[in-house]
């Protein structure tokens, strides 16, 4: 029968808090240890651009396709990202097929807003020709593995797609769009890292594994750009945080965010 | 954020007349819905958002029931007609994501171990939406909860705020959040300095972050008065018929 | 726990059965009384009409929007008309969210009617360019308190936002549509008011509180438009009526409705 | 309701010759379904519709099931190539409400009591559409009900009247019913004179609409007698075969 | 109560492999014999093409539906088939309304693959404006009553409306396009015929009622065109088949295909 | 099946160089999903697939549950971006009839019998295809299904065998596919000589039928081959640490 609980037996949350009284994990990290990063890009080759993340046994996939489309009425101006992350139930016996459920939706949104807000890609680049053709930049993740943190590693997995992705060119005759073989990297104007933080009891772990997922009284997620601005906040979970933790975590994380944004690939536009 | 449109003039003052630290005018009303066990209804600036608290009520299907505790569901949606455009009366992923941090916002606030097998519904509906609709929802919804005799640590509250012209601005209006360059809609237990909601859009340095975290802090406790203040009238107004929206 | 009943207990069914009998109801009024109506117009600023209505203890929202469209292929030279109420769960712990149910669309489609059949609106006025552009009206109704007879509360509100409701304005130059910001009355033709009456056992009652709806085994709604005419009937519940009822209701509906019409708006067109 | 199209001529025929008061070509045929525990076929001008009954039966989801009574569920849906332009095969919101109104139009005829925790389903599928579908339905649905052993207060017999370039008619057709002024579906258990469906579209006097009920009910009892003949001869072609459609 | 079992009961399973030894069948057919086939064509005055069949107590009705569509944008110069079955309630208790289920997509997919793979329908001949206007072909199918091989009865239904189908001419004026009443048959380059075995324990059986369907281990369908050759297959079950059973259901299936062919209608394009 | 493409040049090699009787490079690994109670992952030409397996586990919605034997259930779904156009995220119908076909594939190899009353769940993600997915996903299940240790009457084993410029050959990629005159997917447990998964689309005639499903058979052996080697290679590896994709 499945090895995945749903719910933490009472003794292994003991166990969790016990040993955090010492500073101490279950799989032998610190507290503010994020867990060892493996980043595959290139690796679907219908894609335009794809990373696979490894986060500790967490494992999720990323593709980016694009597509040409009218503009958003209210963005004549501007070329289009929508993200799309589905917890598929390959990764773990908690997710299920059908339509998003919130938590989806959520990393969905998270993620989408760490790369809006940081402005990662410019948009306004991906206009073809103004008020008519854009393009529209998809990235799709996919979960396959689920061992606690997912919305980091599909951050990271989303970003690294999207740093190495290509649009291919197009040239433009009277009214007619040609799309050419020839290929571009799609312009990147920064790029966007999310920490996540689980809170337990009083302490205050990052890169929460499942099981501490299941222990944690509420998650704090923050996302930064290359300048070490916070460009996305998630507060989720049924606990909370004191706003004298919440600015902690605002700094311990810039200082991780730092450490884990060399893992990514450098940008095709560099 | 899409264009240079000027927010605060030479003054200090924002589109709409405001100080950087001034919210919008507020409004609550407490039990203005007949057949709910409780409920609330705010205006704050342009927003006018009705609130309804069912339960402890039995939890259907029944094997989404906890055994130690009530079920809390949230369910915001914005009326078709609440925005400039008629929105699609199919709820979008934003409105689901907003029904899931406005659960988690006041989930920490509420003695659901109080009631094990049963479920707390709180239904949202936003008639009219000017900016800042999830922080007002959360505030009427801790009035609703609170109206339903739900026992609670204490109300939640909440306020965004965001970054304006480089400056950080307390109660963002609809065109702020729009033309500004951050938007961070906090909620909190004020007496117990818990912050229950916490999100952020836009860029924000670690000195800004701080800074707009204090000011919504302030922001906060002001609301905080306003809403026990509507609780207290609504028991001295409990006989009155409400026709308030 | 919840105070709404879903099934009326047999006491109270009994109780509602002997008063009538007296020609009394539980609510002290006479069996032709229709409750206090309250109308508030303008109540929705994003909306380009609105109405907030009041009946008894039942409270329903309406509002207008328009969308520029094309106009549907079966009839080129007109606006469109569409009318969607939602039972949201706000309103009664009898309602819950998800697609719309029979007893939504059951009112949509009667206010429809009444609406359409009365020539409530001049959709013929509502042609920008002919073939090409027209304005779609859309009223979306929702409950926000459920005692009894939602469909004329309905009815009101969507009549009384209509009513109220204003268009921009449009400048057309070659082929571009330019909406302006002035704004006009949508025109208006005639008005239409709903009249609902509950059979309970051998009595029948107009207006009927929830827990009339409960005890009553047959429904009929009669639409009148401004000269008295029927513009809409609908026949709703488990049981039936007989010829004599039907054409002694119709009358009686008549008396109602010239009553009711009175409190209506007066349409800005006028 | 639309244009000017003339639907009644000087000798006061109307579009397809028949008089004001003249029902088009009707046949019944029943039990033609062989899984179906009741069913009924029906001809009434160019509307060709199949009604199956499957029940009394068990109730899935069992929460549905009433312990005094049968649960009765309808459903009525159109064929994508019944009409002129192929409709899509997701059912609408007209096909919904009229599934709602004929199911209400048959219940008063049903001793339900008879069946408790028991579903009882009506299936209609309409092959082929000309205006007063829901009516035919209904008056097919009866048959196919009697037919699936049912027990009934009397049969439930449905007939659409209206009103035509000023003129009250019997038995729309599509064009009539698209291009005249008014359109009234009526349904009654005949011999206990009960109006078990009533709706109207249009517009109609008082007066008119008197002697719209007046027609339809004259139409019905033609109907009912048709009704009546073809369970009779189902009963002497029991043995026959069944290929009507 | 219905008279529609779910799961054949082991008694009848036994009486149908005691019969089958001997090489008869419970309605007294032999192994290799197919049921009365019966096929009325133009039903359906709404339709551009109809047909019920009626194979024993199967019945199955399908309509043609043409629509005027831009093309897609991978074959520009093709028409469109769009194949759509559905075994609606009214025909088994097995059945429900709701979303297409795997049985019927599966029918629907096989009846597509027989007809485009058969080229029945010359979909390049339906081009109206190259690029711009192509007809789409609608077969719509319902199963009327289910007693056992609905596939094969689809497929005679949907290829008698398809070679009995008129589309209107149409007359292109500069960038108008004009429907007239005038009618022609769709252009037909071939013709599809289905046969269906199941495989009961070691036996073999060509068209199974529903009962033999309740007792069989696999099912094989075969299409074949009016050349003999074979244009679709599909196994379905979940049992298996030898390759000798196939390979020689391969050859029984044609010489069936050869006799079931002359009941089709004559193309009205012939 | 559009175009006159040339697929086999003069020297009968096809498109991607291959002789006609020829696979595609071939690549297996067993246990690469660390939740999953199996799982399996497939490189075929182009096709990349992961598979996982869950169960035997209990039934949800309990009442689907077979009191003799395991509910087998399969999904196939194509990522998104797996293909040149981006694919809708909800299943489309070819998924649906694919999961089907797979299901009743792998079904007669296992011996559902010995987990009465459970589900045995079958997830088939493509991440990347061309041509053959549901070949390529039918032989990564059967090793998926052997690492959770469903026990197994045999493996199954799958290959898709065509008609490309009249010829038959082994292993259609998506160029051949599209462009060949016919596609026939074949699944087995070799060592019974049991087929069970078979389709065709295109037209061939019975010769050429009889020639691909020998062909098939033969292209089978030799997968089968490096099925039972991953088998044999994942007990070897049991203690590294898979990150193979």
């Amino acid at each position: 029968m499945s090895r995945i609980e749903h719910v933490i037996p009472l003794i292994k949350q003991k166990t969790i808090r016990a040993l955090l009284e010492k500073g101490e994990r279950l799989d032998g990290r610190k507290p503010m240890d994020f867990r060892d990063v493996e980043i595959n890009v290139g690796v679907i080759d219908s894609a335009e651009g794809s990373a696979i993340v490894n986060l500790g046994n967490t494992m999720v996939i990323a593709g980016v396709k694009l597509g040409m489309a009218s503009p958003f009425p209210d963005s004549p101006n501007s070329g289009a990202l929508i993200v799309n992350a589905e917890l598929i139930p390959l990764a773990s016996p908690l997710f299920e097929y059908g339509p998003p459920k919130e938590e989806d939706i959520e990393i969905s949104r998270v993620v989408d807003r760490g790369i809006r807000s940081s402005k990662l890609i410019d948009l306004e680049k991906l206009v073809i020709v103004t008020g008519r053709k854009v393009w529209f930049v998809y990235v799709d993740l996919y979960a396959l593995n689920h061992d606690g943190n997912l919305l980091d590693a599909c951050m990271l997995a989303a970003v690294s797609a999207l740093l190495t992705a290509r649009k291919p060119k197009t040239r433009i005759e009277g009214d007619h769009i040609e799309i050419l073989d020839e290929k571009e990297p799609i312009p990147i104007g920064n790029t966007a890292i999310s920490i996540t933080f689980a809170k337990i009891g009083e302490y205050v772990v990052v890169d929460p594994t499942y099981e501490e997922e299941l222990a944690m009284d509420a998650r704090l997620t923050i996302c930064y750009d290359k300048e070490g601005r916070i460009v996305a906040i998630q507060k989720g979970g049924s606990g909370y945080f004191t706003s004298e933790e919440v600015i902690d975590l605002g700094k311990k994380g810039l200082e991780i965010s730092r450490k884990l944004i060399s893992k990514l690939p450098t940008p095709l536009s560099e | 954020m899409k264009s240079k449109l000027k927010l605060i003039d030479e003054s200090g003052r924002r589109i709409d007349g405001r100080l950087l630290d001034e919210l919008r005018p507020l409004r609550f009303e407490v039990g203005i819905l007949k057949n709910a066990d409780g409920s609330a209804y705010i205006e704050q600036g342009g927003n006018k958002i009705a609130v309804a608290v069912y339960g402890p009520r039995e939890v259907h299907p029944r094997h989404q029931a906890r055994p130690d505790r009530a079920l809390l569901r949230t369910k915001y949606r914005m009326a078709t007609f609440s925005v400039k455009d008629r929105k699609s009366p199919t709820p979008g992923r934003r409105e689901i994501e907003i029904s899931k941090v406005i659960r988690e916002a006041l989930e920490p606030a509420l003695l659901l171990e109080k009631f094990p097998r049963t479920a707390i519904d709180v239904f949202i509906e936003v008639l009219q939406a000017d900016g800042g609709t999830r922080c007002a929802s959360i505030s009427a919804a801790a009035l609703a909860l609170a109206d339903a005799g739900i026992p609670m640590r204490d109300l939640v509250t909440a306020v965004a705020v965001g970054k304006v012209d480089g400056r950080i601005v307390l109660d963002l209006n609809h065109l702020e959040d729009q033309y500004g360059e951050g938007d961070m809609p906090v909620a909190m237990m004020p007496s117990l300095n818990a912050i229950t909601l916490l999100q952020c859009d836009g860029t924000f340095t670690l000195e800004e972050f701080k800074e707009a975290l204090e000011l919504a802090k302030k922001g906060i406790g002001v609301i905080y008065e306003k809403q026990r203040e509507a609780l207290r009238s609504k028991y001295l107004d409990a006989l009155k018929t409400y026709r308030v929206i």
